[in-house]
């Protein structure tokens, strides 16, 4: 079948706490353990209970990496996601909504935004001529050719409620699992794995399984028997495969470099999006280490500290990287405002320090649990003054955990601050892969003056490299001074013009040395057609979709290269620039405002990219709307101002 | 193997004003290093910025001068990392009391077992006389243009409200009782807070030596000079509170405490004001959940075979997100 | 012109958790406003980040819903400038007492006459349920992986170390009797302090309504719950502090205090703490310099003429530079 | 005669905390009451007392702009002073000193760094064959032609506490007045205006005015009898003007710029080199207003607030802007970094706030009483996110006072955070000027809403400019919300993608708004010939030692043109591009190390200049090793890559 068929998006939506999460994490393991291979995506409002999350699963029997706009299936239990989603099932796919709320109206959606319920209510009553109930809505969506599935949860409770000898009212958490048995039942797909994947989450817990798993079945029978007739366009079918797989987020896929990396103290301040890799690390501070075999487990210590700012914990993830440690902290925008200062110091105390920074929704407070990618010119120049930094960006899960081993080895390598970008799309997709593999991961420290002599060792002795032998606090022999101000060459304050001067490019040549050793493979990717006319540029989370968008425009007959920037400082400007040259179009694709790496690929190289493909209304970019930006784009003459900037919309 | 206090001086000039009470602070903390027989490189000194903030400059260890006024968390990570290291904290009052004032709640609240020596002059040295946070209201030191208009905090309540577990106060130029407030702080597990009162001749022109040592107040009979800084052992003061003092007692000793360390002006404290026995260590907290955490400390672990591969193995927690 | 509680509020969707300890404080403060016959538009509240920060929203009076801990430096400023303007400020206990400790310390300091409500609910709730600085040690609230390493701060105590003059605790579900403190806090000249006990039905399981309801150890002899939580009015506590009042009556008052706020577990006292009359307002000293400060205020000065003409003079400060 | 001779420096060097600050101060009066005009420039350690400190005073009968690495007259009377500066006099210049220094070892010299001891010691030893004495300093001037003065300073105090009775111990602090007394003696340069500035200086102490003269009689007229044989080549003449003259400081002029736009409430935390102005405006809370004739003087209010750290200092300045106060905050980079969260609050909503930023050599601490222009970059970008913000660089005083003044303008008017950049070099800078004229200054307050009406009135009401109308905290009528969230129209948190396009877009078209409103003198200026070959491009305070050197170089019949960009952001690209593009050479001078703004130029319009000049030891860029550097370049090959950056390493 063509590669748009093998993949289906399932979505389901409801109000925070209401299990959303909870449901759609058991479609995506049921959909694993049938063979199949998801790309989940996360969104919700910063808030706890109430407003309106959602989750979006795609499912494919090959890897896929990133979410669409239009759903094959829409799965609710309340009325808020049947208005605020129905228009995005596509034609032929179904619907699954609750019968009793049929008549309820676009106004009792209590926490919806105006503007949306104001668009609501113009599609019903003005677009569509219907009243402003949910049962138009489903009306609407029929119209368009979308089957749409009554579920009476209540009876299907209540019948659970009877056989088991529970109270209704305790069953209450079970409805978002009756909407997943009813997708699994509505796209034929079995109910086994659907059966493993519960037990595999309530590990333990086996009332727990027990009960579900009779929900399941129950509602899976009870949809199989109602809509015998009425069938859904597509279907999902289990795929043999010995394939080891593990199915994890991005958070979980940065926290699990960090523990290979041999990472020790996490100091971090909560804030979303990056909490959850503390959370990880902090519930796995005994860390199992390779032991022989016969010989009992071993374990080390990872400290995960929360502290009472961000710029305790950067400090603190610094004191403990002169300590000798691998340290890290892990922040979000507003976190890692406040972590400027700390970051100067580290950098002219030269400091190996990681600074796991995961983008979200700014300026500001701005959207904190939504996604963007703009503040890469922040990073590139956060601090005053100027000093080394390395900044690295990953595009997908794959590159999160290889990315947080290989930002240890620079900061110890050039002993100096690399701050590993990711955002808040990243962060909360969920995928499966392969388990990771630590085969060709090697660790390493860096220059390290292990046997200093007392009074002769010199902490910041002049090197061609920039790179001076490194000791640790406690470390005999070695002993050093660290000071914010500019400091001689055993560290000690200096003011003499002269020094300074030795310093700043001693410093600054750290930075070159880091540029000729990194493999190119390491600095940025190139996909597609490397001859093709026209390039895309990119960096970080919108990789997948570019992807996508590629597979599908070559199916169409275009061919396209992509270039994926990944370390952005100190940028591959040289090489960059050749490749860029080859092209006769290049489109930066980027998930903010003003195109940020277009205009430092500009700044480095000259090469202004004429053509923007952004997106800032705080959602990732999605494969279909890319798609059809680009196709609209390549219909036009690459000088055409019009197109010069095309803005992403899409998203709920 | 005994230490003198040469070991632990450097080489640096030290370029405070003459007569700044940080010289007294100074030799206190090298002469309690020398006499606390830990290496000089098992010895991690930290600092903010300030005049006190080049303290770690002059003294033979490893010697951190941090960012304004985050000197405590700075030390708390390398403490963390390496609780074998002997970690002591300076500052001044601007530093710890002013932009640093949340670290030092922060601090008290873990009872990490380090110490932090506050430099207390009234005013922000190396800027140039502001006012720092415990000059107190309507004082009007040299550099400023009006009284302030502020009221000054009481380190020592401070540090009482925050959690420290031992509480002190020094004078920058009664180096014998210093050095042994140092070294009670350092010996003491847990956090421990050392308030000095310390003279800066050149911007606080009200609370300088003479006014500390009472030369403004003759006795009337001798003609000698009164001190305003008295000592608390002195009055029979006992600081010490355990887990078998009743709730009462417990009362008793914080009235003590509050009525103590709110004296100022006429008659000043200085001595130990608080050993608070009845809690455990951060350290103590953590080894809890990690036994071995001591032996086999965070900065210390061996991450890698001579070939560089990971020693962690992964697949216990791979093996938790396995879905095949 | 009397003010009815509708007038206080938005139409904006409230977005808290059921049961949520917040609803009461909101309440509270919009029924406090409603009483004090101070027009809305002369109101202005600010709040901090966290689930408690979403208040302004809430409401109708000017709203600014700041950064996270830094609520009291907005409130400070928009307070110095038009002191005529009525300021209220809310925040969480992470917000206030966690990266916002420092400016806790400093607007005590000051003693500005605005009011800070606290919403104490020992975790961080809108990022999901951490330990907040309130927490005590060893409590595991259901978001922890294991018991809480910190010790809990104490916000009254640290409240008097900072310097605040009106020093008072509620709680949330006690509307009548937070709707008075409240009204007494900005009552009070000067910086008031309100810590309010506010269950978190979502992710702290541990203080619960019910726990503070002691719906847990019922009265053997009625089965009636015995509340934790009890006014410290009732047992004749006088929180008043007066410059008449002897060095002995001073520490009596703190000594109190102290033992009343340590009370936590079995017996919370709620009620006023402390008044303090023995110092100026922030206010007052600014007035000391600047007599008309509170009449021709900062905010208010009209700094040009119709054209744009500045209606400054520079002539005086130029003549100062003169070199001619 | 020549422009290269109507111009003298003068140079006092010693300890701080000795009086050379306030020698100098004097000195320059002195010069100023004369008739003539000054540029002052101060170097000193981050250190109370003991560190060596100088301050360079450049006298001629014009108006002079930069300092300079040669010194016409050398004044010491301390041993360092000598060590350190004597090689800077030039071979016909003269040298005072303490003959009973003349046996001190290099090595006395405590406080001394120690790579300039080094360099000392081979300067002597090695290459002059002397002993590491200041008799040798001495020695080796005088061979270069270098006329030294003895001033026995001690026997003229002894002298003047005979003759007046006074305790000699307590006329130390009088040492530095004997040295300028003695430079006016060896310049030929009468009395009287040195006793006018004595009286102007101690205003109000008859006392200490007294003896102060009568010190300065006596070391004139025994100068002027001992050295009678001896002549300097230099001589400084009074001039006669009748022109008024005010002599100030970087600093003061910002300060005086700030209460002439009506700035009633500062919020600062304690920094070098930004603490002078908050202690200026401390000063003068109470600020004089334009009464009628006979009517009592009137006076405002302005509040300066010293807060506990740098995010309440700019966070109670953001309070008192909604409130309706011009409010502003000044600091230097540790915490500008600070502040970088809360400037993004500004900037979502929309509130006029100033803040004053005075750079100084980075990273980190760094090196805080020395100057660098190394923040370009980081203010362009700092704060997460993406927002609009103006940032204008003054180059001289007179700027400084009107750029202070134009930033709460702009702030008001385009609603949104400006940042002023300055740095040490022009906070520290004493000129003499012509008093600053109010005629010409309007202020504008920007759109406001003074009769809003309640239940109507939305804050962030859509407009085509961007531009909505403003109401300030209390106002009647005119009630709003903030939050650091995306906020609706009224302010409330919204993360409607829709709603969140359109205000990112609002905030955005401010920017286009600004670009277009600002007059382009406003923007940038364009010295020299217009229509030369060779163009320098710079920014901030190395202006006036370009503007010198761009003399220099004229009167050697190399015609240049120079390009200040003043307007930072929004860049006029367009029109700088215009320029750009009709040079042949190009030419990047800045006190960094990178070229800030040549990167920033190029990413803006393309352009890459090719030859950077830059200084990032510490120093202001010096006219005259500027003018070498120039004409060097001007002798090589535009396209020659060895003198693609040259750096400049000059001053002490
Ligand atoms: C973020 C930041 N803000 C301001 C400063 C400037 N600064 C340097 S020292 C100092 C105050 C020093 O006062 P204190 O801490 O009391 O130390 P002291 O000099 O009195 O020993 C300040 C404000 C700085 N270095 N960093
Ligand atoms: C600088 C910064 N760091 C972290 C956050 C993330 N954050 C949002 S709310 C919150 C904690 C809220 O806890 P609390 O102040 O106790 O308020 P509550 O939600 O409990 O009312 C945090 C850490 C932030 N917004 N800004
Ligand atoms: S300014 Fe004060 S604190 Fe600083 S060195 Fe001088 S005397 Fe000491
Ligand atoms: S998380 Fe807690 S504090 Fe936040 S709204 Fe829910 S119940 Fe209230
Ligand atoms: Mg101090
Ligand atoms: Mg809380």
């Amino acid at each position: 079948m063509p590669a748009e068929q093998s993949r289906l998006t399932w979505l389901i939506g409801g109000a925070q706490g209401s299990g959303v999460d909870s449901a759609a994490n058991i479609f995506a393991r049921a959909c694993a353990f049938g063979g199949l291979q998801v790309y989940a995506q996360r969104e919700y409002y910063s808030n706890i209970m109430g407003k309106h999350s959602y989750y979006q699963v795609a499912v494919a029997d090959r890897a896929l990496g990133a979410p669409r706009d239009q759903a094959d299936l829409l799965v609710s239990f309340d009325a808020e996601t049947v208005f605020l989603h129905a228009r995005q099932v596509c034609a032929s796919g179904g619907l699954i909504y609750d019968p009793k709320l049929a008549e309820t109206p676009l106004e009792r959606a209590a926490a919806m935004e105006e503007r949306a319920r104001t668009s609501l209510a113009h599609y019903l009553v003005d677009e569509q001529g219907l009243d402003e109930t949910l049962g138009s809505m489903i009306q609407a969506a029929q119209a368009r050719g979308v089957h749409c599935f009554p579920i009476p949860y209540r009876e299907l409770l209540q019948k659970l409620a009877d056989e088991t000898g529970t109270a209704l009212s305790s069953l209450k958490r079970v409805i978002n699992l009756l909407a997943v048995a009813a997708s699994c039942a509505l796209l034929q797909y079995p109910l086994e794995p659907l059966l493993r994947a519960l037990a595999a989450v309530f590990a333990g817990k086996a009332k727990v399984i027990k009960l579900n798993s009779r929900a399941c079945e129950l509602t899976y029978q009870y949809v199989a028997d109602s809509f015998a007739g009425e069938k859904l366009a597509r279907h999902l079918e289990p795929v043999e495969t010995d394939q080891l797989r593990i199915y994890l987020t991005g958070t979980e896929a940065v926290a699990l470099g960090k523990i290979a990396a041999g990472c020790s103290l996490q100091a971090y301040y909560p804030i979303s999006p990056a909490t959850d890799e503390s959370s990880y690390l902090d519930a796995h501070a005994l860390v199992p280490l390779k032991s022989p075999p016969g010989e009992p487990a071993k374990q080390a210590a990872l400290i995960v500290l929360q502290t009472e700012d961000e710029i305790a914990a950067i400090t603190a993830a610094t004191g403990a990287a002169l300590a000798g440690a691998r340290a890290a902290t892990s922040t979000s925008g507003p976190g890692f405002c406040l972590m400027t200062e700390a970051l100067g110091w580290a950098g002219i105390n030269e400091v190996p320090l990681v600074i796991s920074l995961y983008q979200r929704g700014g300026p500001s407070t701005g959207l904190p649990t939504r996604t963007e990618q703009g503040d890469l010119r922040f990073v590139l120049h956060a601090g005053h003054g100027e000093f080394p930094r390395l900044v690295l960006a990953s595009g997908d899960l794959s590159e999160c955990f290889h990315d947080a081993i290989r930002v240890f080895n620079w900061a110890e390598r050039y002993q100096t601050p690399v701050i590993h970008l990711l955002d808040k799309a990243l962060s909360s997709a969920g995928q499966t892969l392969p388990p990771f593999e630590l085969e060709g991961v090697r660790l390493d420290r860096g220059l390290r003056a292990y046997e200093a002599s007392e009074g002769e060792y010199r902490r910041f002795a002049w090197s061609e490299s920039g790179i001076s032998p490194r000791t640790v606090l406690g470390q005999a022999g070695g002993m050093f001074w660290n000071t914010g101000d500019e400091h001689d060459e055993t560290g000690h304050i200096t003011e003499d013009p002269l020094v300074r001067d030795q310093m700043m490019e001693k410093r600054a040549r750290k930075l070159q040395t880091a540029a000729q050793e990194i493999p190119e493979a390491e600095k940025f990717n190139l996909f597609g057609d490397p001859d093709a006319e026209t390039m895309i540029v990119s960096w970080g989370s919108p990789k997948g979709a570019i992807l996508e968008a590629l597979e599908v425009l070559k199916a169409e007959g275009h061919s396209l290269s992509f270039l994926q920037v990944r370390l952005l400082w100190p940028l591959p400007a040289r090489a960059l620039e050749a490749l860029l040259r080859r092209a006769k179009r290049r489109i930066a694709v980027e998930n903010n405002y003003s195109g940020q790496l277009a205009g430092l690929i500009r700044e480095q190289t000259g090469i202004k990219i004429e053509q923007l493909i952004v997106k800032y209304n705080g959602r990732p970019i999605l494969s279909d709307e890319l798609s059809e930006a680009l196709k609209a784009l390549l219909a036009t003459k690459p000088g055409d101002s019009s197109s010069q900037k095309v803005v992403l919309t899409h998203g709920i | 193997m005994a230490y003198k206090l040469s070991d632990f001086k450097t080489e640096v000039h030290v370029d405070w004003c003459p007569g700044c009470g940080d010289y007294g602070i100074l030799s206190s903390i090298q002469m309690a290093l020398a006499g606390l027989n830990v290496p000089p490189q098992r010895t991690a000194i930290f600092s903010g910025i300030g005049c006190s903030g080049k303290t770690t400059h002059y003294v033979k260890a490893y010697g951190v001068h941090t960012l304004h006024g985050r000197v405590l968390p700075y030390a708390t990570g390398a403490k963390l990392a390496n609780p074998n290291l002997l970690v002591i904290a300076v500052g001044g009052d601007g530093d710890g009391l002013g932009i640093g004032a949340g670290h030092f709640i922060g601090a008290g609240r873990r009872n990490l077992d380090i110490t932090y020596v506050l430099f207390n002059n009234g005013v922000y040295g190396l800027t140039k006389g502001q006012a720092s946070p415990t000059l107190k209201l309507g004082m009007q030191t040299k550099g400023l243009s009006q009284p302030n208009p502020n009221e000054g905090v009481n380190p020592l309540m401070l540090a009482l409200a925050a959690g420290y577990t031992f509480m002190a106060r020094g004078y920058a130029f009664n180096v014998p009782e210093l050095v042994k407030l140092i070294r009670q702080g350092v010996e003491h597990h847990g956090s421990s807070f050392i308030e000095v009162l310390q003279p800066c001749p050149t911007y606080n022109n009200l609370n300088t030596r003479d006014w500390y040592g009472g030369l403004d107040r003759p006795d009337p009979e001798t003609g000698r000079a009164q001190p305003r800084v008295y000592s608390l052992a002195d009055t029979g003061y006992d600081p010490l509170l355990t887990p078998e003092m009743s709730e009462e007692q417990t009362h008793e000793l914080l009235g003590r405490y509050v009525a103590r360390t709110s004296e100022w002006g006429e008659r000043i404290p200085v001595g130990v004001f608080l050993i608070n026995r009845t809690t455990s260590t951060y350290e103590e907290r953590i080894s809890r959940r990690i036994p071995f955490y001591t032996q086999q400390t965070p900065a210390e672990r061996v991450i890698a075979d001579e070939a560089g591969r990971p020693t962690v193995d992964l697949s216990p927690l791979l093996a938790e997100l396995r879905v095949s």
